[in-house]
């Protein structure tokens, strides 16, 4: 039980350090990696919680398939780093407002969760809640589901509509066909009768 | 707390007895490869090092060792040191969840085929932050191109195993193995009701690992190494080790989830040849990493474009209709898988 | 249910533990000669000439932005898959309706060329 | 498990969901000079789930997919008038689109999925369905605002909205999970039972004031109203005639929903939050809207000062201050896609009519346009008998029947600055010598009917209101 609650601080110390990171760093590769940090140990967090499935489709999703594209744009657009970092300190008074607000906030529900008791509700499947989180979307959250699928299809098209197009002028070759070529219709094989050179002079 | 200590001590133990084994036969596989590729073009292959050329793998492990790991000088250095950590790092702590016997698993977790996709989905960042860190046009092509492909696969190797997971109607690798045992032996496997996605699962495996014939990611002939072009020494050898251990996962989960792990491939009722065993495992997953090393003298090399319409255009299609087949087969009875 | 799972974070550790102990053996076994040739970037013979970080084509970020998508749609058929048998038909009929939305989306890429790589 | 009643329940939306997949790939399978057969079909595809939502409407409040979903009077008068404003909107729009080869199969598939979202979400019965239906139409609305590549402008507006409505939602999300803390349900009628009672009144007004926020974004009301101007001028002009129209009363449906319906009990709370809300976005709507020069950043602000009155009625928390309310956000989307339709009529290749100069002697040029485009300014402003004028009285009353008697007085006070932007319009239109090239309105049939007996009907249900007010009141009445 120690041991579960070593692992809880030091995995919330490093979720709050990489988070810091990311708001700090100059460099946005860093930035972006400091929040893969942040989401896996938040993830570690999760599984600490017996949020099992929850936790491993949190890396899943987040950390193998978002975080990836995080990582493409920001790589490739090149930010220049100094111009973003002028609003920082103008901007912190009002970020630290904020971030008081949400302290209270979190401290209320930690202190509602306290004051009522409520024991974490137990594994309802037993071992797996996976059962349980499948049975529950799948029977009473049916429609949220068949509407995430929706959005998911908005996604969709709005990230082609919105990134693919066609440019004019460009040169491509097509290599289907250029391998689909047929050489009877470039070479042609023309019969001609022999002719007689010139004998080569002895 | 004493025990506590113990238990640690023991798990360690259990770690180790699985990746240096798995090191060594990393060292093992690449020898393998060089002599059957060899073999294959009527050549001997290394025969110089020990006997028929064995210690050659070791010998090539020290070479590396004992050069210089150049660092480019543009590079980000500590992105260039942390990329092949990332590459490995996940190629072996995903075999915490193999099962090698039944019972014989590191950790028997309950999501286990989910930990499997996150840790193979990690793979990727290795990839991109060497081609990134090391501010080389070749290796960022590689990384870009080698990203893309394996993020593609990686689509029809997910779906792959959800049906898979439908059949066996648990995410846990044990159960998975469990539910293919029947009296019929090899006929009880999932290979068999899921015959399509079986192909698939393994071709977008070696697609997956960057392999021959999809290995446009460090096709020498054009962006000579890909991502890895600027890392040499002990950091090359990271790579290679995470890339090796990569494709020796593969081809045991591919017995695993297809192949019935550990079971026999003979009915039951055949005595001592009938029952599980981990050599079982062992020999079904040494017929896969042979598979890689046959494609790899056998098939040339598909162009970039090509690999992007089969990833897409042929795998993701086929799974999708296969995970309903597979869910029509498991709720109307047609298998009897996992019963 | 943790109990399972330390073993996991342990071998993960191993792991990163194996490949920085490659890295630090290496760095300690072998040489440092830097001179500035061997520093320069792989760049078939030419000096590189400006910075090798460029703008890639967009279809990179377009295939990561699907394959999120995609990846977000198996995470969902993995609790189904657990499932399905025990809620019984509806299941299949509610998953067939969102793999067929998922369908439309598809063909719309495909018709538009989003997977084509020319 | 799904009855045949659930299912019946949900019809439009299943049939419009239906056929916007299909409509999709019926829409890549044809030719760019094909496109009107993308474009009728989706008007009647429009008018098809309007007819569904009328016809197959219960007599009592009706709920399906065990409370998810709720088909009760609201629901429908809001889903007629969104699907009327979106077929207007689609109509209003292609000749702009034509002429500037933006019209794609996506703006249809989009808006009719943006009017999808506007039906779950009006209809919601649960917190989530709140954030999906809100997700659908937000992220549409995204797409749709980023529509014109090529356009700075149009790119930078969709990363504004994209920004800042990201924050809005996550904003919504916090005070959701709240609630949910709170009274540990996501159904909306078990946290109105559960908030009388709820033993954690701080946590649930914690949950309030995000829910307020995030509606306040969604509104644009102010001072969360940053976005709105610029993502409306920025937008190509066919979009921004959507969001400022249909979306509007999907933000008062979702804002009934969350307060009335959730949150009923702490009427009090919200109350004073949404005053303060309406006497900003009054003041700063109407003041600010006076130095703008550019008419579709004119009437974003103007935007922002319809919501302060439609927030008066809200704030009223009655049966009556809420039909007072939807009446009014019915009006304000007719009258929007009026005044912007106008704005699409006028422009043409390579211009685009949107600065208040460019009206300059209309009515010489076009004493139709000029005619239908003063009936909707003076409707805006208010002035009787128009439509407008009756929905300002309506949310008065309200306000002065909730007891907000200074509120209904500042609203008034508003309204007499407004009248001045929205007579300037008419004074250029009227009285200033044309300039520069002559303006030609688009010549499109359809086009014209639709506007004009759209500006028209700002005048026939100005004196004619009695009907549409009793189908709001007896929405709310059940």
């Amino acid at each position: 039980m120690t041991f579960q609650l070593l692992c809880f601080y030091a995995f919330a110390a490093v979720t709050t350090l990489a988070a810091l990171g990311v708001i700090t760093l100059r460099n946005s590769v860093h930035a972006v990696l400091c929040l893969v940090l942040t989401f896996f140990s938040t993830a570690a967090i999760w599984l600490l919680a017996e949020a099992e499935f929850l936790a491993v489709a949190l890396v899943v999703v987040y950390v193998g398939a978002v975080m990836v594209l995080f990582l493409f744009v920001v790589m490739m657009l090149d930010i220049k780093q100094e111009p973003l970092r002028e609003g920082f300190i103008r901007y912190l008074p009002v970020g630290i407002a904020v971030a008081a607000v949400m302290l209270a906030e979190m401290l209320a529900l930690i202190g509602v969760r306290a004051m009522a008791q409520v024991p974490a509700p137990a594994n309802p499947a037993g071992d797996s809640n996976i059962a349980w989180l499948g049975e529950t979307l799948f029977t009473r959250f049916l429609l949220p589901f068949e509407i995430a699928a929706l959005i998911l299809t908005v996604g969709i098209i709005a990230a082609v509509a919105l990134t693919l197009r066609r440019r004019e002028g460009v040169r491509h070759q097509d290599p289907a066909r250029q391998v689909a070529v047929d050489p009877r219709t470039r070479v042609r094989v023309v019969k001609m009768a022999a002719e007689r050179g010139q004998e080569p002079a002895a | 707390m004493h025990a506590d200590l113990l238990l640690a001590a023991w798990t360690l133990a259990k770690i180790l007895a699985i990746s240096v084994p798995l090191i060594i036969a990393v060292a093992m596989y690449s020898y393998w490869e060089r002599k059957v590729i060899g073999w294959m073009h009527v050549r001997m292959g290394p025969n110089k090092i020990g006997p028929w050329g064995l210690l050659q793998a070791f010998a090539d492990v020290f070479k590396l060792l004992f050069k210089e790991i150049v660092v480019p000088a543009n590079a980000d250095k500590p992105l260039f040191y942390l990329a092949p950590v990332l590459a490995v790092a996940p190629a072996f702590a995903a075999w915490a969840v193999i099962p090698f016997d039944q019972g014989v698993v590191l950790a028997n977790l309950n999501v286990g085929l989910l930990y499997l996709l996150a840790m193979t989905s990690m793979g990727v960042y290795g990839i991109i932050l060497a081609g990134w860190a090391s501010n080389s046009r070749y290796a960022l092509l590689g990384a870009m191109r080698s990203a893309a492909q394996v993020v593609s696969y990686e689509i029809a190797m997910g779906m792959a195993l959800v049906c898979v997971l439908v059949l066996a109607g648990s995410l846990n690798l044990t159960d998975i193995v469990n539910a293919q045992a029947g009296g019929k032996g090899l006929l009880d496997w999932f290979w068999l009701p899921l015959l399509p996605v079986f192909v698939i699962y393994f071709v977008a495996g070696v697609a997956e690992t960057n392999r021959a014939p999809f290995d446009v990611a460090e096709g020498e002939s054009e962006i000579v190494a890909g991502f890895h072009v600027e890392y040499s020494g002990s950091a090359f050898a990271v790579f290679f080790l995470a890339e090796y251990a990569n494709m020796i996962l593969i081809s045991f989960l591919a017995s695993v989830m297809f192949l019935g792990g550990w079971l026999s491939p003979f009915p039951a009722s055949w005595g001592l040849i009938g029952q599980g065993s981990w050599i079982w495992l062992f020999a079904k997953a040494f017929a896969f990493a042979f598979m890689y090393l046959w494609f790899r003298a056998t098939f040339p090399r598909y162009r970039y474009d090509q690999i992007m319409r089969l990833g897409w255009k042929v795998f993701i299609p086929i799974t999708i209709v296969w995970v309903l087949v597979a869910g029509c087969m498991k709720y109307f009875g047609w298998i009897t898988a996992g019963a | 249910m943790l109990a399972e799972y330390w073993p996991v974070l342990l071998f993960l550790l191993v792991a990163t533990g194996i490949g920085v102990a490659l890295l630090i053996a290496g760095s300690l076994l072998g040489p440092k000669r830097p001179d500035a040739e061997k520093l320069s970037p792989y760049e078939c013979g030419f000096e590189a000439f400006e910075d090798a970080r460029m703008k890639f084509d967009v279809r990179y970020y377009l295939i990561a932005i699907l394959f999120i998508i995609f990846d977000l749609e198996i995470a969902f058929l993995f609790p189904w898959a657990v499932v399905f048998t025990k809620i019984g038909l509806i299941a299949l009929i509610e998953m067939a309706l969102f793999l067929a939305l998922l369908v439309v989306g598809f063909v719309y890429i495909w018709k538009k060329g989003a997977l084509e790589w020319e | 498990m799904p009855t045949l009643n659930d299912i019946l329940t949900l019809l439009p939306e299943l049939y419009l969901t239906g056929a916007v997949c299909m409509l999709l790939l019926i829409d890549v399978f044809l030719q760019a000079d094909q496109r009107w057969v993308t474009h009728w079909l989706a008007v009647l595809v429009l008018a098809v789930t309007g007819w569904l939502v009328v016809s197959g409407q219960p007599t009592a409040p009706t709920t399906a997919f065990g409370g998810m979903f709720v088909r009760d009077g609201v629901a429908e008068v809001l889903k007629v008038f969104a699907l009327l404003a979106s077929g207007i909107v689609l109509v209003l729009s292609r000749p702009y689109l034509r002429d500037r080869e933006l019209h794609l199969g996506e703006f249809y598939t989009l808006i009719l999925f943006a009017t999808l979202g506007i039906m779950l979400l009006v209809s919601a019965g649960s917190l989530v369905m709140i954030y999906l239906g809100l997700e659908l139409l937000t992220l549409s609305s995204y797409a749709l605002v980023a529509l014109n590549r090529d356009s700075r402008l149009s790119s930078e507006a969709a990363i504004k909205y994209f920004v800042l409505g990201a924050l809005a939602s996550g904003m919504l999300l916090y005070g959701m999970s709240m609630i949910y803390g709170a009274t540990g349900t996501l159904d909306l009628g078990s946290i109105r039972a559960a908030s009388a009672t709820s033993a954690h009144p701080t946590l649930l007004l914690f949950g309030l004031v995000f829910l307020i926020v995030g509606i306040g974004f969604k509104f644009g009301a102010a001072p969360f109203h940053m976005w709105l101007p610029d993502v409306y001028q920025g937008a190509p002009t066919a979009v921004t005639t959507f969001i400022g129209s249909a979306p509007k009363l999907a933000a008062f449906g979702m804002a009934y929903r969350l307060l009335d319906s959730g949150m009923g009990g702490l009427l009090v709370h919200w109350q004073e939050m949404l005053a303060v809300l309406a006497v900003l976005s009054l003041a700063i709507g109407n003041i600010v809207a006076i130095a703008q020069k550019n008419l579709k950043r004119m009437l974003a602000y103007s935007t922002i000062s319809h919501m302060g009155y439609l927030f008066l009625g809200l704030a009223n928390g009655t049966p009556a201050g809420y039909s007072a309310a939807m009446f009014y956000a019915i009006c304000y989307a007719l009258m929007a896609t009026a005044s912007f339709g106008i704005i699409l009529a006028l422009a043409r290749t390579g211009f685009e009519a949107e600065e208040i100069a460019d009206l300059k002697g209309l009515n010489q040029r076009s004493p139709w346009f000029a005619g239908l485009m003063a009936l909707a300014m003076f409707s805006l402003a208010g002035v009787p008998p128009l439509f407008g004028f009756f929905a300002k009285v309506l949310v008065l009353k309200a306000a002065i029947d909730a007891g907000m008697l200074w509120l209904a007085i500042v609203a008034i006070l508003a309204a007499i600055v407004g009248l001045y932007y929205y007579l300037q319009v008419v004074k250029v239109m009227y009285f200033d010598k044309p300039e520069g090239e002559p303006l030609r309105a688009q010549v499109d049939p359809s086009l014209r009917v639709v506007l004009s007996a759209n500006a028209l009907a700002l005048l026939v249900l100005g004196l004619w209101w009695g009907p549409l007010l009793a189908w709001c009141q007896r929405a709310f009445a059940g």
